[in-house]
């Protein structure tokens, strides 16, 4: 499997898409630490912004890559290998390099700028905010054979993820005040990668101290080492269970 | 499939938030991380501190129990709906106990966090033993109220 | 879409399937090929289940109707690739000689007309020396040169006693080089015949009015 | 007025401080030193009389229940040591017109049931504490019931790593005592710097307050103070004031007060009240207000606080003119709909309007309040959203089309610059010409 991975990567590396993503991240990566003037403002502002293109390009570009590859998949479908192999090998493909443009737009500027803990929380959740939404990208792709819808279903994903579902857990969190909420925001949280990411950023940042009482519940539970144990295992999960459920539709599907 | 495990997953996650949110017990008062609902001091000193805890679960701090009883005679629609009203047991730091069973005694010689130098314990006798060693008057969660209410400190 | 057929296909042939469009021409290759997975009924290669199974396509080589690749990959790593995927190095390069793929072997798959992307398809199928060949529309898309050269490379093999299967519309093509045509309609097989009996079937001599026959006033074997 | 008449008062009584502190030299002198006649300061203070100076030399005293009951000065030469050993208060005043000055005082235990300090005054008039170090002791300088006390450049230093609060005291605490002077100390590991209850007409002036466990400034129920050119400094929770009217709070700076239940400044219930000239650095909330009523709030910095103001809506009638607003993640917070405050002239980092007459003044109104942290103020739970791009986008539709941001919270006339509070003497004269609304000056 390993070597498929080197020519999808190889295919993908050397995309302009890509290219222009890892110089996107790395110019404004670079340009909000100088404007920043703190690290801590650098990062604050680089997470906003991580949080909202990463997923965005990751579910946008999986799922272009997946269709524009539909032919060379069928084409490696005939040859002695494995569905399962051909479909890891285009997602690893694919959210490797995807990490990789990451890794060095932001990466690299944050270990010049703002090298620690926190930084690295911030490079942890971008990867996995990357693999997360590749996977989502790879389950829309594979729902549907029409690009179109397929490119659809994708936005839409984004769009609950990045926006949707905040507003909804806003609504939910003010109809239900008078309940003691800070523990079902806990799992709210887990419920979206992308608000568990920057949770776990945030509570590395001075700005944790603004989130009060329910910060420092949080801050009790993600401060420890079991803590960031789960939420780092509930990431994964993130990434399993989109990947996996994908994988099975592929394997039983017609190409 | 697909649909079946997201089904399956959701609800396990309903229960979960259920759970999480719907158990209606004192919680125990976060020192140095809330400020009181009543004067928005922080609640920081571990022998005073006091817990109303809604119908619903939710927990109000208070950083002392002259905080709790202003806060029930200012918001009688919220206290009159309350599963618990707690105070710290002062020979026992970090232990909650019930209102109604608390023994408060009102001494000079022992400040409260807001000025009533209100001092809760457990049992009669402690604030029997309490009440021979530092004077004062002993009262109970009633005639606390009233104290508050006419602000009456000790002389 | 394909429903009913039920064929058995030896070695040492060359096994022209055609019929109108959307008969089932391509998902019957498909599905021997495990693109297409079957809701019913079993494919056997030499006498055992192909289903969820991969490792018999190593005896199958197989060129699709329009092959794409990634287009960043360089034709020498398209066929890296495959080679690697096989885990045996080339047995047949005739086809990368004859079409000389060698002297483009750097050039970017997004680069090539579709025409040499046909030929990268082509010489693919034939590389690693397959039981089976599996053609779609193989010609569509060669210049006759190339088409002669491929044709040329189908009856070769045949003569090594292997099974080839062509789809193709072509009708004077399959005359040249198939021995035996199958016919699906609507999912069916409606004749599997030589081409000589078909020809003294329906007396004509030219197998595209022969079919032509059969498709206006029916099978009658 | 008020405050007029208390200078009148004060200055008398320094002077006859002074005066009584002069004729007092002209008493004896009893020396101790390892040498002398006295090697013990509690013998020599127990032998001094009215006037006499008892003057310490040099060196390390294991002593504790000093109790001073004549007016003496007991002057330490050479810095020397008096160390409780953790045996209770080190001394004791219990005499009018006594100084103490000059010492190191070390090691009070901590007591659940005494408040055990390295200096106690009980029930006196006209106290002096200069100069002294007070180190690891449980409350520091405490007075309770007395009148006319000068502290004055001490520096008093508890140690609150991983203590609990309650076996913290205060560094100086004071309760039911008027005319206090608190001057240039330096006060920090302690419960709370500076512990005042039911003090009057005294001034806190020039000291640093700091790394407390909860305030660095606490009083509550004390009229009639003076707080300026004091620095809070991350402390537990920065300073707590309540249940007070007529203060004073110029020239400070509260900074780095920085955590979850932390504030610069909390106002609860202080009316008639100015509050000039302070800055607010790096709160988590710069100036949290509740029930309080009448305040002026002019002439001050807010930076890269959580929050500069949170706003409750039982203040009403408070002033807010020509503050700096910059860098803060939310200038005004507040929990409800109605509000009865004033905003003018202030200048927001946030404010993206424009001026077309040039007179420095934004030609639209800007509305300091977000939507955001109006929700966070009624479900606290929802901070979980920080940051999150929804959430700005709620703020600014808000702010373009207001709906539940309250309507009368906003600075109708916003400044384009901001403010230097020392050099724009003229063009403050200018805007209170052009004044829209006239607003009654203090």
């Amino acid at each position: 499997m390993n070597k498929l991975i080197k020519y999808v990567l190889y295919d993908i590396v050397r995309n302009k898409i890509i290219v222009a993503y890892t110089l996107f991240l790395l110019l404004l990566s670079i340009g909000l630490f100088h404007l920043g003037g703190s690290p801590d403002k650098g990062l604050l502002s680089l997470l906003n912004l991580v949080l909202l293109t990463v997923p965005l390009i990751s579910i946008v570009f999986g799922t272009t890559h997946f269709y524009n590859s539909y032919e060379f998949m069928e084409l490696l479908v005939s040859q002695p290998i494995k569905r399962s192999k051909i479909f890891l090998s285009e997602y690893l493909g694919v959210s490797l390099s995807l990490s990789a443009a990451f890794g060095i737009g932001v990466g690299v500027p944050v270990l010049l700028f703002a090298p620690g803990a926190t930084g690295l929380f911030l490079l942890l959740t971008g990867i996995f905010v990357t693999f997360i939404f590749v996977a989502l990208a790879f389950l829309a792709s594979v729902i549907t054979r029409d690009k179109a819808k397929g490119i659809g279903i994708a936005l839409l994903l984004w769009f609950y993820f990045a926006l949707i579902y905040d507003g909804l857990v806003l609504f939910v969190l003010y109809s239900f005040g008078d309940y003691p909420l800070e523990k079902a925001t806990l799992v709210l949280t887990a419920l979206n990668p992308v608000d568990l990411g920057r949770v776990l950023v945030l509570l590395n940042l001075d700005v944790s101290a603004m989130m009060g009482y329910t910060g420092a519940l949080y801050k009790s539970i993600f401060g420890s080492g079991w803590g960031i144990a789960i939420a780092f295992a509930v990431m994964v999960l993130w990434v399993l269970l989109p990947l996996l459920s994908a994988r099975r539709v592929f394997q039983k599907r017609d190409l | 499939m697909i649909n079946r495990t997201t089904l399956y997953t959701l609800s396990l996650l309903l229960v979960l938030l259920g759970a999480a949110a719907c158990s209606v017990e004192p919680k125990p008062v976060p020192y140095g991380e809330a400020n009181c609902t009543h004067c928005q001091m922080t609640v920081s000193d571990n022998r005073y501190g006091a817990e109303l805890v809604n119908d619903k679960g939710k927990p109000f701090f208070f950083d002392a129990a002259e905080c709790l009883a202003s806060y029930v005679i200012e918001q009688p629609e919220v206290s009159d709906k309350a599963a618990y009203l707690l105070v710290t047991d002062f020979t026992n730091p970090n232990t909650l106990i019930e209102v109604e069973k608390a023994h408060f005694l009102q001494s000079k010689e022992l400040a409260s966090p807001m000025g009533m130098f209100l001092t809760a314990v457990a049992d009669e006798a402690t604030a029997t033993k309490m009440q021979q060693e530092y004077g004062g008057r002993l009262l109970n969660w009633e005639e606390i109220k009233e104290a508050v209410r006419n602000n009456e400190k000790p002389q | 879409m394909l429903r009913g057929v039920s064929v058995e296909l030896d070695k040492g042939k060359v096994i022209s399937i055609i019929g109108p469009n959307g008969a089932g021409k391509t998902t019957m290759s498909k599905c021997i090929l495990g693109m297409v997975l079957p809701d019913s009924g079993d494919i056997k290669f030499n006498g055992e289940s192909v289903l969820r199974k991969h490792a018999y396509r190593s005896q199958i080589g197989y060129m699709p109707q329009i092959g794409r690749y990634p287009e960043n990959m360089k034709i020498r790593q398209v066929i890296e690739m495959v080679r690697d995927i096989r885990k045996k190095s080339a047995v047949d390069d005739e086809l990368i000689g004859l079409y000389r793929l060698e002297e483009m072997y750097d050039k970017r798959m997004g680069a090539l007309s579709g025409g040499t992307k046909q030929k990268v398809s082509a010489a693919l199928a034939f590389l690693f020396d397959p039981q089976v060949l599996i053609l779609d529309e193989p010609t569509a898309g060669l210049d006759p040169f190339a088409a002669e050269i491929l044709k040329g490379k189908i009856l070769k093999e045949k003569k090594k006693g292997k099974l080839i299967l062509i789809t193709s519309h072509i009708m004077s093509e399959v005359e040249e080089v198939a021995d035996e045509v199958m016919c699906l309609v609507d999912g069916n097989v409606m004749f599997y015949e030589t081409i000589s009996e078909l020809k003294a079937q329906t007396q004509e001599t030219r197998l595209s009015r022969a079919v032509a026959k059969i498709m206006r006033e029916g099978y009658k074997p | 007025m008020r405050n007029l008449s208390n200078r009148i008062v004060v200055w008398p009584a320094c002077a006859f401080v002074l005066l009584l502190t002069s004729l007092q030299a002209f008493g004896g002198t009893l020396k101790v030193c390892t040498t002398c006649a006295y090697t013990s300061v509690k013998q020599a203070v127990r032998q001094a009389k009215a006037g006499d100076v008892v003057l310490v030399d040099g060196g390390v005293y294991l002593e504790s229940g000093i109790e001073i009951t004549q007016p003496i000065r007991l002057i330490g030469q050479n810095n020397p040591v008096i160390d409780g050993n953790n045996s209770g208060q080190i001394i004791t005043v219990s005499s009018d017109n006594v100084t103490v000055q000059g010492f190191t005082l070390q090691n009070v235990a901590t007591s659940y049931t005494r408040d055990d300090a390295a200096i106690r005054v009980r029930q006196q008039n006209n106290i002096q504490i200069l100069n002294n170090t007070i180190l690891k002791t449980y409350y520091g300088i405490y007075l309770q019931y007395s009148d006319g006390i000068i502290i004055k450049d001490n520096v008093v230093k508890g140690e609150n790593v991983g203590r609990t609060e309650s076996s913290l005291g205060n560094a100086i605490h004071v309760y039911y005592t008027d005319d206090v002077q608190i001057i240039g100390n330096d006060v920090q590991g302690h419960r709370d710097g500076i512990y005042l209850e039911t003090v009057k007409n005294s001034t806190v002036e020039r000291n640093t307050s700091h790394q407390n466990s909860r305030y660095g400034l606490h009083f509550m129920f004390s009229d009639g103070n003076a707080y300026t050119h004091n620095t809070f400094r991350r402390n537990g929770a920065g300073v707590a004031v309540m249940y007070t009217t007529n203060v004073r709070m110029e020239y400070n700076v509260f900074e780095d007060n920085w955590g979850a239940a932390s504030y610069g400044l909390l106002l609860k219930e202080i009316n008639n009240s100015v509050i000039y000239n302070n800055t607010f650095r790096r709160n988590t909330t710069g100036i949290h207000m509740e029930s309080s009523s009448r305040l002026d709030i002019k002439n001050n910095d807010f930076e890269r606080n959580g929050w500069a103001i949170k706003l409750m809506t039982t203040c009403i009638d408070d002033t807010f003119r020509l503050n700096n607003f910059t860098g803060n993640s939310f200038d005004i917070s507040t929990n409800g709909n109605a509000q009865h405050n004033y905003f003018e002239h202030n200048y927001w980092d946030k404010y993206t309007g424009y001026d077309l007459d040039k007179d420095g003044v934004g030609d639209v109104p800007y509305r300091p309040v977000s939507l955001y942290s109006m929700l966070i103020e009624r479900v606290p739970p929802s901070v979980m959203l920080m940051r999150s791009f929804m959430v700005d986008l709620l703020d600014n539709m808000e702010r373009v089309l207001p709906s539940i941001i309250p309507q009368n919270l906003v600075d109708e006339h916003p400044l384009m610059k901001k403010i230097d509070h020392d050099n724009n003497r003229e063009f403050k004269q200018n805007l209170r010409q052009t004044a829209s609304a006239p607003w009654r000056e203090r």
